[in-house]
């Protein structure tokens, strides 16, 4: 079952996307942020918070922002001052903290003799990133990757603890893939909470102390199911490398993870989450972390028939984003959605035509695919038929990740039994139509076609706009989502810097290096 | 994707003589509820859908939808919390408690424990006139994977069809000297059942060979509970197959041989 | 959207099937029943009942039964006894229920005055008929004829008036055919209650005064709506041509009937019930009235994957009858059903194929689907997930009676609620996917092609056992619905007799004579 | 399909101080209700979901299904009657009987009885970050083929957009020198809503300001009842357009003027 696409377009498509992703690399390579300056501190192992429930690695970056130093780069200083002083780095950072030494006052280095001051610390954290990462490869080939939709379910208790018995009914359930729902607001705060949580808000924090304990227990159930149990959070909004340093070390499978979703739904300053977004994405790549981009989001504001196209472009460009920090196809979760009004008279085929547009457009990214929400309703039984169709269009066109309709989204949080009902409502669909796929063909200048290739035409148009406005003026025109965002607006932008000739970020170019030779 | 913000200030330790509906948390009591009123869809309708959600135990009923059905019915969705628990200690039901063995296992406990054939009868009675569940458990072909009474080594099987009435299945009970009678009734409404099982134990009390048989029924709304207060041996009701019934009277005859 | 068939099959298949229905029309001419004696009597005009409740027609059959006189059929003792007495009709059943009068003791008429005589009285029936017939023409030339399935849907209350509530209701909601299911045990009645009925058991009397008042209410919505309501009901059971001709008078637009489906679900005689069916075919040709067949039933008993070609030679062995009985296949509702068992790999597939299958094989057939119902258990989501699967086949098949499936099949009479449920599940589907069909082809050689071709393959075996061993043979040996019937056992088997060289039914041959005009 | 077989000796006419639920039959009480119980899937846990409807009020509980969630969670289908009634009559609530006029029917309205412009400013306000409600009232394409407001002649429309603070929703409604105020709410958890609509009445009332302008909210958990108790002039709940909200402050302006 294959759509009749106009090759030529697509691969101009693909050209313009790249042109406009190098456009903001670089904007990106000639800047820094916050967040970045703190995840290199993560990744040296520096963690704790201070009396005052500070996160160490602010602490730090906040002292060097107020001392004006930010330019040059943490590593700078820190190398600098671990040289100069021979503490450990605990004790280091506890004197920075007590405001009883000041890291920029040590002789400058150069940054062949930072990088090497700075080896052994960040080495350990590689090391760990990489232990993962065959860890997960290895429970891989033990129970075998399970072929076609994986089942995603979210669980939303605000308690860790609660999320592990709900996490792992659901497992047990059959659910493929687990995502731990972070608090509201999160994604706006300017550090990352610390250790276990169990008040959250319509969401449980992301710390790394609870992927910890998620982790081991979806470890625990994948061995008694023989079946690998994804998990997934969020390496978005103002700490998005943070995050994903975090997901790294603590193997998480996926990561939500789009500058884009930032800008238009938490109103992140542009400049902020790009820089943020590539070194996150350098990092998951590494840790070999797909991530899930947030196209779906745009079709919940503006109209999803309408605005198809709109969904194709920003793939599109997300893949340069991605390709441009490393990262393989494979682990490209680009996202889309189900969200064409029911009582649209053939809306189904459009949305047949959409999800195979991307599925050929992008044959090895393991497409993320949301259900209907938008047009979900109280009628829970209409919307339980809406997440069947949706079922079907994700099973007939092979996505991968597969997330799974709530009978009650617009009702309230899935309850075990609306969880229950989706894996079971899933699963039939995926039983009673296996090979449904392979066993139909699309009419030559049918309807289908048609759409999937007006569907491209227009997204290619929209690429060719985009490119010659650049992409900071498309957004301030709301291209996108019908959401205008402008270039100097939004929250973040104090973060972010210019760098120094001094400046050097020796984890990333390290990970680069590694991500560059097989690349 | 949905997620919950309300405050949840009740305790949240399972306590079996408090049990509650579970959502997503323990004892938050949450269940759904629909139904239809005779009456327009407008906020008056969704009040009185509301009262009634409220008499019922619900607190904080929300109306997730009211659909008109035509211009004076309306169809309501309702969630809701409800306030009542019940002691799940308390509880009392009879049940059958045998593990239930394979096709293979019960043809060896007949050879090497009772060590001769077992006669069995089975018939939807009455007026009913369905026999999709008998035949489940006595054709050869069996159903949902588990072969039937027919093809068991040791069992002789008789199927007499439906609408027999008890008194032909007494006489073919004595013709063939049956162990075991299997009862099947799927027609339930206005009691239907009750009153065409409660005739058979008559017919077979008046006739004193009610200890002569094994006694069971089986069907969609029959459970072990009932068939007991109605004065069967065993009940069997949805998801049970023909080793289940099997085990139970292979067992059963073991038993009583004993006893003899 | 074609499968590709081997025709050659299917024409072998429609031989042998016209075989085997004509070797039972050789049986069926020379016989009558008391059900076909009673419906002369009603197309004549005798109409009501007696003193103690007992119909008219029973009356004077059961009078000339008495007197072993049945043989030469009651238009060879009424004609003598009207032309004789010079009585009017309802003087001289009067007299006849009274037993003041023998009809058998007047002299004997030849058959061209028998003609002559009764012709008046039929004649009226016949004008009656002529014009529901163009009223319903009429109708649908105003309204337009639906294209498309037509949403079919029970009431089944048991008080005709309460049914009128319902049947109204289902109608505005968007219903386009009403059946009122009957009364369980009327099809085991040898004769028809009369009057408006209030109190059945699981379903409403069929009764002459039941159709009128059903049709008014429905020609109300019809009117108000501006679309056509069929009305349902079911010449079947031991009164076949009886209730065809009632409903003929009525304007009925279809009617269940189906000879097999009393043999193997009601345990009726075969002989007696396929002499019924063919007067009650005849009757129903005349009236422009859609039969309904009962296939689908067989796969309630036997799997529905296993016996599917049961299905099939029956409905060849349907249409051959049908053809018999000079009706067009546009008034062929031949019956199947979406049973497979849900949790079967690719049952979707092999459910399409079926569809498809009888669809192409009956090209004219306004087929009739029927919903899951074996199958379906008190999990009423589940339950309306597979509902929706049934309405996607129904709908990319094109099937034209498309039974409403409940999502409380296994629990109860369809609520208010569960009805409309059904009705806005099939209509979303209709609109969504409005033209799927049209846009897909089935992969040469696929499952789903290979899948219709052995189903064929299977039935036209089939019809060639049954063409050899004989119709009669065959049901006693459980070829259909894994059910065995012996020919001389089951219900009803006392009304039937054979025709004395008097015989004749005058009706019938009038019906026939115009029905063949047209042929 | 399906045929209801059970007595019905119950009084079928439909009286309103006794409202109850229809299945198919008037005051045959029939509900449909779900829910989860922290407990194993056997008999035992059936009898407990039964007592638990039995509580609420329903006769006869079937339970139609009970399925395994996991080892000790069941979800239970139940179908019953409910004994309780509820007097409909005795029911009242407040609503808004405006008669909706069309777009082009508003836009003359205004011409030829209002006979000035209107201006109209819009926000989600507080935390609440959802657009789409307001936007669909307000932006120019508006929603489900009703136009919105900026389309609308003599209508000046101002869309803040999400996360407004009531503050800056008062000052530009000075600045602007607005009429009316639309207000849109989605979040409705832990009743965040309900601290943030009273807080906007308190800071009007403070400056002295809630008459000056027509206080409008709306969103998917609005009535126009709960708008009143807080002392909006109007609620608009799902399935409200442009022109519904249009009809109102219109009218409501042209009654104004009438009484200065
Ligand atoms: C789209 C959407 C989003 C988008 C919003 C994008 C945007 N810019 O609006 C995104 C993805 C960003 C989002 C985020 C969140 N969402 Co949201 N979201 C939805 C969703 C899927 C659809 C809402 C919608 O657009 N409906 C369509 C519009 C047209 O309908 P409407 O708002 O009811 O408007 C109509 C009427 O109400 C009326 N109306 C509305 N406003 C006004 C105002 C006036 C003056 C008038 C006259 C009329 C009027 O007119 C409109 C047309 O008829 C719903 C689920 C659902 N299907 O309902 C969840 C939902 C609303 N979201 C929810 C939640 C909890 C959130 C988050 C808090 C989640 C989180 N933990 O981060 C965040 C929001 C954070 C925040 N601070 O607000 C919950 C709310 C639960 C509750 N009752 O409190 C819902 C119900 C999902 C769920 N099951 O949990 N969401
Ligand atoms: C198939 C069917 C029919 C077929 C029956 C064909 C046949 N020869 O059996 C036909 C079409 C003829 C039919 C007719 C009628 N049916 Co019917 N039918 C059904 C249907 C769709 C499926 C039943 C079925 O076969 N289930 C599959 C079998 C395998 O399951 P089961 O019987 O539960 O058996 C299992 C267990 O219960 C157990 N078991 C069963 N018996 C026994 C016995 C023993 C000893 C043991 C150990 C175990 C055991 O083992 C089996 C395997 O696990 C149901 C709806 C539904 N989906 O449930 C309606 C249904 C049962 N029918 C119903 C009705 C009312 C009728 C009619 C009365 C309708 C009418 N007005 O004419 C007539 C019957 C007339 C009569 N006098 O009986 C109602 C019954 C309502 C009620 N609870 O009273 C149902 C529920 C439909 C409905 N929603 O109204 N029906
Ligand atoms: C890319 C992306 N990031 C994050 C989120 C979640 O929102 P937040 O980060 O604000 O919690 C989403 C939700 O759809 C998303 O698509
Ligand atoms: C052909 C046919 N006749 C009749 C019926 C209804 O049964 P009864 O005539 O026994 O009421 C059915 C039901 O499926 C049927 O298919």
């Amino acid at each position: 079952m294959k759509l009749t696409l106009k090759e030529p377009v697509i691969t101009a498509s693909r050209t313009k996307a790249k042109s406009i992703a190098n456009q903001i690399q670089l904007f990106i390579d000639k800047h820094s942020t916050v967040s970045v300056e703190r995840t290199i501190l993560r990744l040296l192992g520096v963690d704790g918070v201070n009396s005052i429930d500070i996160p160490y690695p602010n602490v730090i970056i906040d002292d060097l922002k107020n001392k004006e130093c930010l330019k040059d780069g943490v590593a700078f200083y820190l190398a600098s001052a671990l040289k100069a002083t021979n503490l450990s780095l605990d004790e280091l950072v506890e004197k920075i903290d007590k405001n009883s030494i000041d890291i920029t006052s040590y002789p400058k280095l150069d940054k062949s003799t930072i990088r090497e001051v700075l080896q052994p610390y960040f080495s350990n954290s590689l090391k760990q990133i990489t232990n993962q990462k065959n860890k997960r490869d290895s429970y891989k080939k033990q129970f075998g990757d399970k072929q076609g939709p994986l089942l995603y379910v979210i669980v939303a208790t605000g308690n860790i603890y609660e999320d592990v018995t709900q996490a792992k009914a659901a497992a047990r359930q059959g659910a493929d893939v687990i995502a731990v729902i972070r608090t509201t607001g999160q994604s706006l705060l300017d550090f990352v909470p610390y250790g276990p949580t169990t008040e959250g808000f319509g969401g449980t924090y992301a710390t790394q102390q609870n992927f910890k304990i998620m982790r081991e227990a979806l470890d625990q159930v994948s061995e008694e199911e023989e079946r690998y149990i994804h998990l997934v959070n969020y390496a978005s909004g103002l700490c998005m490398p943070e995050i994903a340093a975090m997901g790294a070390l603590e193997r998480l499978d996926m990561m939500l993870n789009d500058s884009l979703y930032g800008i238009l739904f938490r109103d992140i300053n542009m400049k902020r989450t790009f820089i943020d977004q590539y070194f996150s994405r350098i990092i998951s790549a590494y840790a070999n972390i797909t991530i899930n981009t947030g196209e779906d989001n745009y079709l919940t504001t503006a109209d999803a028939f309408e605005n198809a196209h709109t969904v194709l472009a920003s793939q599109f460009i997300n893949e340069a984003f991605a390709k441009n920090a490393f990262m393989k196809e494979e682990l490209q979760g680009l996202g889309h959605a189900f969200e064409i009004d029911p009582s649209m008279e053939n809306g189904f085929l459009y949305e047949l035509a959409q999800a195979q547009l991307a599925r050929q457009i992008f044959p090895k990214a393991p497409l993320k695919y949301m259900p209907p929400t938008k047009h979900m309703t109280g009628n829970i039984f209409k919307g339980f038929i809406q997440n069947a169709l949706f079922n079907i269009v994700t099973k007939t066109t092979n996505q991968r990740i597969h997330l799974l309709g709530m009978l009650t989204e617009a009702v309230h949080t899935p309850f075990m039994s609306d969880r229950y009902l989706a894996i079971e409502n899933a699963n039939y669909i995926n039983q009673t139509m296996k090979d449904f796929a392979s066993e139909i063909e699309f009419k030559k200048n049918g309807k289908i076609n048609k759409r999937a290739n007006t569907v491209l035409s227009r997204a290619d148009e929209l690429l060719t706009q985009i490119e010659q406005k650049t992409m900071f003026k498309s957004l301030s025109e709301g291209v996108f989502a019908d959401i205008k965002r402008q270039e100097n607006a939004g929250k973040g932008l104090e973060g972010v810097f210019v760098k120094s000739e001094n400046y050097l970020n020796p984890v990333l170019d390290v990970m680069k290096e590694k991500l560059k030779r097989t690349w | 994707m949905s997620y919950d913000m309300s405050d949840k200030d009740y305790s949240k330790d399972l306590d079996l003589t408090k049990l509650k509906p579970y959502g997503d948390t323990m004892n938050d009591g949450k269940v759904q509820l629909s139904f239809t009123l005779p009456i327009k869809n407008n906020e008056k309708g969704q009040e009185a859908a509301k009262n009634l959600a409220k008499k019922m135990g619900l607190l904080n009923p929300l109306v997730a939808d009211a659909i008109s059905l035509e211009n004076t019915f309306t169809l309501f969705i309702i969630y809701g919390e409800l306030k009542y628990t019940v002691n799940y200690n308390k509880i009392e039901v009879t049940t059958l408690d045998t593990k239930t063995l394979s096709k293979e296992e019960v043809e060896s406990l007949i050879e090497t424990k009772l060590k001769r054939d077992i006669t069995v009868i089975g018939a939807s009675t009455g007026t009913d006139a369905h026999t999709v569940g008998i035949d489940a458990i006595m054709n050869m072909k069996g159903y949902a994977g588990h072969y039937g009474l027919e093809r068991y080594k040791h069992i002789n099987a008789y199927n007499l069809g439906s609408q027999v009435e008890n008194e032909t299945l007494i006489q073919q009970a004595k013709e063939h000297n049956a162990d075991v009678l299997l009862v099947s009734q799927t027609v339930t409404q206005k009691d239907v059942h009750i009153k065409n099982l409660v005739n058979l134990i008559e017919l077979l009390e008046a006739e004193n060979l009610r200890d002569r048989f094994i006694l069971i029924v089986g069907g969609p709304r029959i459970s072990h509970e009932l068939a007991k207060e109605l004065g069967f041996d065993a009940g069997f009701g949805p998801r049970n197959y023909a080793n289940d019934v099997a085990t139970y009277f292979t067992e059963t005859l073991i038993e009583k041989n004993k006893d003899e």
